[in-house]
């Protein structure tokens, strides 16, 4: 397809500078049109569960303590290595963690560490504003991050109880959900509720993609 | 204010003046701050992803003029540096030569986990965090922040100036 | 033997040029005292987009100024004439019209070799 | 009331200075710029003495006379740049050397 | 007296700046303080009642020739001048033949003698405006001239252009 | 006061030649490289003679880090490769990574690549208008661009939680599924971008200044655009009708209808004239995805796992609770064979390509990334060679380049 | 397959420098001896149209063993706009002698493809315009993509170095950076 | 001295002795009263300057869909004055290699001459300082004496973008002196007159009467060459950002800065105050305003500051070959013809 200009302007159209005017008169009706701005320190802008914001550990509302189990994933899938665990054993083997700190500053906000924890016990909030003066004041440590979760419960007037549906990874199958996870989401994010366009054919459900067939070694 | 006993009376670390002037001072001062809080003016000096959402906060939706925000070209009008991305070592000398010729008073912020501290290039190129050279005033953490996130900054800053005592003059 | 009418008319635009000049330098003067000077050496240093400036900036410049101000001696000279002219052209009417007429014609020869030689053009 | 002889005074200083600087400077652009300075000579005693002379033909050849400069200054200056450009000087020294 | 003192003002100035200029080291200096001595020849002017020359003066002189003499100044833009030597070796002799002739002009100025009276008194430039008179004398007496002054300034034109495009057609 | 001492010179100038050239270094501090490119220039007068561009101030070593981070890992990286479509070098990278190792990925989920990657296309074709006609001069224009690219950033953070950095696909899918109140804004949008490229046009369009500063600007003919390897708009302005979609079609595009807008003068208005066009088309592909999203999964059922194992034979160790946890481990599979490939997707800058070389391990072996935006510089100097100042900036402007995706 | 099709031919024109035919995942991969470089790839933009180099790069080998390969090798990436084929080659480089022809002639846009390779992995082009570093600082040591190079570099930069000193040295005029230093 | 004794006693019969009598207190008083007023309308004039800014930046921002300064004061009413005191205690950087005693007065030349304009501006009937009979050739000169600040600015600075950008700007002002003077003539030859207020009168009362209908191509090419003349979008090209970063004030900070910055803002009144005197019929209006005369020209001179920034809201820049060509070859010749055909004119009505 070649494109197309607009035809050229004609000898009267030059000498009135029409093209011009035209975009005066656009700026000018755009002078009386509303301001889009949002007043920002007033307004907030709006925020969806789900967004990528502060780190925070979950506390559990029966333990008053974090739902971690110290197995690692988070800190082995972080692609930037903010997140330091470790652990002591019992006499049972069970992990219990003595130290879990992110390094704020160095996170990518990627989400990782969220979508691998088995048990939800890592998440991030809604919260983006907290912009410091010193390096060490975003340097969580385990207290301060359940302190975060305590903050945005606060600050979002959630039920502490409240889970969000991010630490589910919306568009998995349940049955590869680990138990913990299992959690209820919205109709939208289910295989059965999920949008579907209005012309969609069933036919192209389930077509192999043209480079799925293996390799030949 | 400290107290005045002494001729020479410390309003903060290292900051001495005449006490009879404090009424003059104070003021003045006050004055001042506001006045810089109300005007600050960012060098353009995007680096990377993030220079990108502080486009988005200088456009309509956020509109950083509303804070008396303009961006200026050139570093000497300049008030602040906004490190909005990866600082690398072949960038880091130019960083610190933009903000070695901006004059006094002038402000750091460092926008992003790049800048804060190399956030994921933790490799040979990159520097691991904008105050290895520059006297950094705010850190905002997100990868990007979002321009929101710039504003609570910038007002974080703004807060820092309400406080300064005496950035103004070798006099006092 | 004459006076001088003008200097009177003229006294507010001295006052005027001293008062401006005041204000200038005053600010500029008063305004040291209430400045940080924290001057070194790095912050002196010319602006070049954060390169370090290697060479002198005054070097030498296009001739295409220089052709431009060429152009713009002669109109401006031009322009001067057709001042004193415009004024009286109610009084000398038709005449004054016929002899600026000429006057300008010579000059066009000028501006039109100009724009053939490409004075005009900025563009090699 | 100031009287004439103060203005020529003036113009036959200013005329001197200029012909020192003429004189004296090697660099032909001040050299030209000095001329300019014996041409303002010229023109202030032109306008004074047609002021005292109730008349307007002095004015009429200062007017004339600025247009005469700007045509000189368009042309010294364009052999100024052909001088520099030959060789990379604007020094009159330099001028001998384009008799050879 | 008041005109006296504004007399005594400018020639000060015109002899200061004229002596700055042709001794300074720095060309843009010189230029720069001819500009400062037009414009007060154009005070000298107006005390004249020429107010008409006077414009002239500042916007020819002073915003004409003068830009012209800079442009060449940053054409040629030649920094040792800075460093040479200032003067000629003859630069004594140039000093007294140049006091010399001074001397000899401010001797014969008291034998000047006025001569016949124009027609065009104070009180009628008044009435009618200065450029008005001048204009009138220049577009009916001095026609010839007028036209001269066109072609001069067409030569000018020419020939200024002609020898400044000469590097191009060479190279081409 | 400053004294210069023989220790502090390091900082003066120095004495220049006595050559007739103007040499002026923009960048890379400079409001008009967009980012930290630096263009050293020889000029005369406004001309420029030589025209030198210097990259590497945001080489951060790229494709080191990814050799030493997972498959998984390394989407992250891409989000700041074109930190300005990242949907797209997600897109890209997955796509090619599931072509080395074999992924199947489900229909929805490529439909949704399309649609994102179509999204992020308009909002990097707005961010280029944007910042053209603000190197231009037009600074409206800006202002009106990035209203509307804020309402994709919106969608983009409503529908994987950030707004730049999406890290939204994944491999064998996507992150996560779309819900109706995002189809149902981005259904008005696609329903009102029409009605706001009009109003670009009327700002810039036929207006007889920017029609000056773009037509004839920058020209490269078709053979000469070839010989510089520029891919994307910066080629089809020249009139080559190259479009990966069309190629060698990815993610589905097969399925769909659009046109590939090709120009003939390979000026900076035909190459401005085919982004705009591109824009048109891509909102019409939106539409497409919009009616046409087919039910199931996002994510394919052998998806690996985020924490993937680094060798293949050497499993992570994983205590009993979280082994419940996993979602699907990949030791079962010959996943990482070894092998390499090179995958081209059509990015909004041009063609993005990834090669790798796997050798077996869970990491990139090595990965190469081919992006645009490096050769599109580096035909800066040919094409801005004549040209003024100001052309250069409406070239650099108008080949549409980000740093990020350049140096590394 | 059209891409056999045309390695055929090139094996049977080259016949010493190609040394093996690879096909995976439906790419085509020639690996080449060096030093007939440039002519393979002039008959393949002449010959068969390849008019579009997509991708020029070198890979380090040093982890990996195979036959036929050496130390680096320098991998091409061809496709054929008019023909719709794509073909990738790779040239061998031993290490005693990182250096290969530059293609810079047959597409101007191979230039900084060969410097980046240059910069990066050291492999010398012959006959190169301007090889120089382009994506480190001019005066990097090292070749970062080198396998034996350190991911945070094998020594400090000595350009950040300096910056560090520099920006010691200035914090006495830095406002807060006096203070501290007064105390 | 011998030498003035002689020379002054030998011809002049007029009694030369300094007259001490001339000098009355009235005068004295009068001069005083001339310095108040000339201080008052400095200070009317720098607090427009400063709302200016506010006014430009709140217009446009509308015009871009956003609010423009709100938090600093009322809707940002003081965002002008929070400007201004922190221009005025920030440091005062000279650069190392500037040639300083330019680098610090170019500023003030830039200003002075751009105030000094002022004085010859008719803001309503008698409301003018000096009332010169060369009024607009004064503001031609002072304009053309404006350009040397700009151009030392950029040559003492000694940095490649503000010699770049001071050369740019001094051939894009001089260039548009002469379309601008030329545009005037035909306004000159309607009312014979060089002085504004003298112009102002022939223009009349009514609407009709005003010279913007018969010197309509005088008024097009007069716009264009005061957008040139101060800098403005689309001619915006000695500052031109994008390009030069700030041109000639590269360098300049803190209040030096503002200086320019004011400097270009009383440029544009002084030019909008010229096309509303020349053109729009200056102080006249539908109707007499009692207490303040100069609201109707007030009015005018924001009408076209408007213009200007709903100018920069909308339009590109200018390539800087371009915008030469547009003056010497379109705005030049239309300037003749206008003069050309404003002489016929007068000719066929009498």
């Amino acid at each position: 397809m070649k494109v197309h200009y607009k035809p050229k302007r004609n000898l009267l159209e030059t000498i009135f500078q029409v093209e011009i005017l035209q975009g005066m008169a656009l700026t000018l009706r755009k002078l009386f049109s509303p301001a889009i701005t949002r007043q920002y320190p007033q307004e907030k802008p709006p925020m969806f569960p789900g967004f990528r914001g502060q780190h925070a550990l979950v506390r559990d509302s029966l333990t008053r303590d974090s739902k971690c189990v110290a197995c690692m994933r988070c800190a082995t899938v972080c692609p930037s290595r903010c997140i330091q665990i470790s652990y002591d054993e019992d006499e049972t083997h069970k992990r219990i963690i003595n130290k879990y700190t992110i390094e704020v500053l160095r996170c990518v906000f990627c989400g990782y560490c969220v979508e691998v924890c088995p048990v939800g016990a890592i998440t991030m909030t809604e919260l983006f504003e907290y912009a410091t003066y010193d390096r060490d004041t975003v340097f969580f440590d385990k207290e301060a991050l359940l302190d975060n979760w305590d903050a945005f419960i606060a600050k979002t007037g959630k039920d502490p109880a409240y889970v969000n549906p991010l630490m589910r990874p919306r568009g998995i199958f349940e049955s590869s959900l680990p138990a913990a996870k299992r959690l209820k989401v919205p109709e939208d994010w289910t295989i059965e509720g999920q949008y579907v366009g209005p012309k969609a054919r069933p036919s192209m459900v389930g077509l192999p993609t043209p480079h799925t067939e293996k390799a030949n070694g | 204010m400290g107290k005045m006993n002494n001729n020479l009376v410390q309003i903060a670390d290292g900051i001495k003046f005449i006490p009879g002037a404090s009424a003059i001072v104070a003021p003045l001062n006050k004055l001042i701050n506001w006045g810089r809080a109300g005007s600050i003016w960012p060098a353009t000096f995007g680096l990377a992803c993030c220079a990108i959402e502080m486009m988005v906060a200088g456009s309509s939706t956020n509109d950083l003029d509303r804070f008396g925000i303009i961006f200026r070209a050139s570093p000497r009008q300049a008030d602040c540096l906004i490190l909005a991305g990866t600082i690398t070592k072949k960038m880091a000398p130019v960083v610190r030569r933009v903000f070695d010729q901006m004059p006094e008073p002038r402000y750091v912020l460092a926008m992003g986990s790049c800048a804060c501290t190399g956030g994921i290039f933790d490799t040979y190129a990159v520097v691991q965090g904008a105050d290895e050279f520059l006297p950094v005033d705010v850190y905002i953490p997100g990868c990007p922040p979002r321009p929101e996130a710039l504003l609570e900054g910038l007002i974080k800053l703004q807060e820092k100036i309400m406080q300064e005592q005496g950035r103004w003059s070798n006099l006092v | 033997m004459s006076g001088s009418y003008l200097p009177g008319e003229y006294l507010p635009i001295l006052i005027f040029i001293v008062l401006g000049i005041a204000f200038g330098v005053v600010t500029l003067w008063v305004g040291q005292f209430f400045r940080m000077k924290r001057p070194y050496l790095e912050k002196l240093v010319a602006y070049e987009s954060g390169n370090l400036p290697t060479e002198e900036p005054r070097m030498r410049f296009s001739v295409k100024f220089y052709l431009v101000a060429i152009l713009f001696i002669v109109f401006d000279v031009e322009a001067i004439y057709l001042y004193s002219w415009a004024l009286v052209y109610d009084q000398l009417g038709m005449f004054a019209l016929t002899e600026m007429f000429i006057f300008i014609v010579f000059l066009l020869v000028g501006y039109i070799y100009g724009w053939k030689k490409g004075a005009l053009q900025w563009e090699k | 009331m100031i009287p004439l002889s103060w203005y020529m005074a003036l113009a036959a200083v200013l005329f001197s200075i200029g012909t020192y600087g003429f004189l004296v400077r090697r660099n032909i652009i001040v050299m030209f710029l000095s001329m300019e300075l014996m041409l303002n000579a010229v023109n202030l005693n032109l306008v004074a003495m047609s002021h005292y002379l109730d008349s307007l033909v002095g004015h009429n050849f200062v007017f004339f006379i600025i247009t005469v400069a700007a045509a000189e200054a368009a042309i010294g200056l364009g052999l100024v740049i052909v001088l520099f450009r030959n060789k990379k000087s604007i020094y009159v020294d330099s001028i001998n050397e384009l008799k050879g | 007296m008041v005109n006296q003192l504004l007399f005594l003002y400018c020639a000060v100035v015109i002899i200061g700046t004229g002596l700055v200029a042709v001794r300074s080291r720095n060309p843009v200096y010189s230029v720069l303080a001819v500009m400062v001595l037009f414009f007060h020849i154009a005070g000298l002017y107006l005390l004249l009642n020429a107010e008409f020359l006077a414009a002239v003066q500042i916007i020819v002189y002073a915003g004409a020739i003068l830009v012209l003499y800079l442009f060449v100044l940053f054409l040629v833009s030649l920094r040792q001048e800075v460093k040479i030597e200032r003067f000629i070796a003859s630069h004594r002799v140039s000093a007294l033949v140049s006091v010399c002739l001074g001397v000899c002009l401010l001797a014969i100025i008291p034998t000047f003698k006025l001569g016949a009276k124009g027609q065009y008194p104070v009180e009628r430039i008044e009435q009618l405006t200065h450029t008005k008179a001048m204009g009138l004398e220049l577009y009916s007496n001095f026609i010839l001239p007028f036209e001269i002054a066109a072609l001069i300034l067409l030569i000018a034109v020419i020939g200024g252009l002609v020898l400044a495009r000469n590097e191009k057609e060479v190279k081409e | 006061m400053i004294t210069l001492t023989d220790t502090q010179t390091i900082d003066v100038p120095v004495q220049s030649g006595e050559e007739d050239r103007y040499h002026l270094k923009m960048g890379p501090q400079h409001p008009a490289t967009h980012g930290v490119l630096r263009v050293d220039l020889d000029l005369d007068g406004e001309t420029i003679l030589t025209c030198d561009p210097k990259v590497g101030y945001l080489h951060r070593g790229f494709e080191k880090l990814a050799e030493h981070r997972t498959y998984a890992q390394n989407i992250v990286l891409t989000d700041r490769l074109d930190y300005i479509a990242a949907m797209s070098n997600n897109v890209g990278y997955c796509e090619a990574v599931e072509r080395l190792l074999a992924i199947e990925v489900p229909e929805r989920a490529r439909m949704l690549r399309v649609m994102v990657c179509e999204m992020s296309r308009i909002s990097s074709h707005l961010l280029w208008l944007a910042t053209h006609a603000l190197d231009i001069g037009a600074m409206t224009v800006f202002l009106y661009c990035f209203r509307e690219r804020e309402v994709l950033l919106e969608l983009f953070a409503e529908l994987c939680g950030a707004r730049l950095t999406t890290t939204y696909t994944r491999l064998g899918g996507v992150r996560q599924d779309v819900t109706r109140s995002i189809m149902k804004k981005l259904d008005k949008f696609v329903e009102d971008f029409p009605a706001c490229i009009e109003e670009y046009e009327t700002l810039i369009d036929t207006n007889r200044i920017w029609l000056k500063r773009t037509i004839g600007i920058g020209q490269v003919s078709a053979e000469k655009a070839l010989d510089l390897c520029l891919t994307g708009a910066s080629l089809r302005g020249s009139g080559v009708d190259y479009d990966i979609r069309k190629h060698m079609p990815y993610a589905g595009y097969e399925k769909f209808e659009f046109d590939i807008p090709v120009g003939e003068t390979g000026d900076t208005y035909a190459r401005y004239r085919c982004r705009m066009e591109e824009l048109r088309q891509s909102n019409f592909i939106l539409r497409q995805c919009i009616d046409m999203l087919p039910p199931g999964p996002v994510l394919g059922k052998d998806a690996p796992d985020l924490v993937m194992p680094i060798r293949a034979a050497n499993k992570l160790e994983v205590d009993v609770p979280a082994k419940n946890a996993l979602i699907t481990l990949i030791e079962d599979r010959d996943v990482f064979m070894e092998g390499d490939i090179y995958v081209a997707t059509e990015v909004p800058k041009g063609e993005l390509g990834f090669y790798f070389i796997s050798d077996g391990m869970g990491r990139p072996y090595r990965m190469h990334i081919r992006s645009p935006s490096f050769i599109h510089i580096g035909a800066l100097s040919t094409m801005a060679q004549g040209a003024m100042i100001a052309d250069l900036i409406a070239i650099i402007g108008t080949l549409d380049v980000v740093l990020g995706e350049c140096d590394r | 397959m059209e891409q056999l099709g045309i390695a055929e031919q090139l094996r049977e024109k080259f016949p010493g420098s190609i040394l093996e035919i690879i096909t995976h995942r439906g790419q085509v991969t020639l690996l080449v001896d060096r030093k007939d470089i440039f002519a393979i790839c002039q008959v393949l933009k002449t010959d068969h149209q390849m008019n579009h180099l997509n991708c020029l790069c070198g890979v380090d080998n040093l982890k990996r063993t195979a036959a036929h390969l050496e130390r680096f090798e320098v991998v091409y990436q061809f496709y054929s706009i008019d023909n719709r084929t794509s073909l990738r080659i790779k040239a061998q480089i031993p290490e005693s002698d990182p250096s290969i022809d530059s293609i810079t002639s047959l597409w101007t846009g191979a230039n900084w493809l060969e410097r980046e390779t240059y910069d990066l992995l050291g492999i010398v082009f012959n006959n190169h315009p301007k090889l120089e570093r382009i994506l480190t600082a001019e005066d990097w040591e090292g070749y970062p993509l080198r396998k034996d190079y350190a991911l945070r570099g094998d020594k400090e930069w000595k350009g950040l170095e300096e910056l560090r000193e520099k920006a010691i040295r200035l914090r006495q005029y830095d406002f807060y950076g006096a203070q501290t230093e007064q105390e | 001295m011998w030498f003035w004794a002689n020379v002054t006693g030998s011809f002049l019969e007029e009694d030369h002795s300094f007259n001490l009598d001339e000098v009355s207190v009235p005068e004295i008083m009068q001069i005083l009263t001339l310095i108040l007023q000339i201080a008052i309308l400095l200070v009317i004039v720098l607090l427009h300057v400063a709302y200016a800014t506010y006014f430009e930046r709140k217009i446009i921002g509308h015009m871009q869909v956003r609010m423009g300064p709100m938090l600093v004061g009322y809707h940002g009413l003081l965002q002008p004055i929070a400007d201004g005191i922190k221009s005025f205690f920030k440091e005062d950087v000279v650069p190392a290699q500037a040639d300083k005693p330019l680098f610090l007065f170019a500023p003030v030349i830039c200003l002075v001459t751009m105030l000094t304009s002022l004085a010859v501006i008719p803001f309503a009937k008698g409301w003018v300082l000096a009332d010169i009979n060369i009024g607009l050739l004064f503001i031609f000169a002072m304009s053309s004496l404006a350009s040397y600040g700009v151009i030392l600015a950029g040559w003492a600075s000694n940095s490649k973008y503000t010699f770049l950008g001071g050369m740019r700007s001094m051939a894009q002002v001089i260039s548009y002196e002469i379309p601008l003077g030329l545009s005037l003539v035909g306004v000159m030859m309607l009312s014979g007159s060089l002085n504004l207020t003298a112009i102002v009168n022939s223009q009349g009362n009514s609407f009709s009467s005003m010279y913007l209908f018969p010197q309509i191509i005088g008024f097009f090419v007069f716009f264009l060459a005061m957008l040139a003349e101060t800098n403005r979008v689309p001619f915006d090209l000695p500052e031109a950002e994008t390009e030069l970063v700030s041109g000639y004030i590269t360098e300049y900070s803190g209040m030096r800065y503002a200086l320019f910055f004011m400097a270009e803002y009383i440029g544009m009144m002084v030019m909008a105050s010229i096309g509303t005197t020349c053109f729009l019929g200056g102080w006249n209006g539908p109707f007499e305003v009692p207490f303040f005369p100069p609201l109707w020209f007030i009015l005018k001179v924001y009408g076209f500051i408007f213009f200007f920034i709903w100018i920069r809201a909308t339009l590109p820049r200018y390539r800087y070959d371009q915008l030469m060509a547009l003056g010497w070859k379109l705005l030049i010749p239309l300037a003749l013809l206008n003069i050309f055909l404003t002489g016929l004119f007068k000719i066929l009505v009498h």
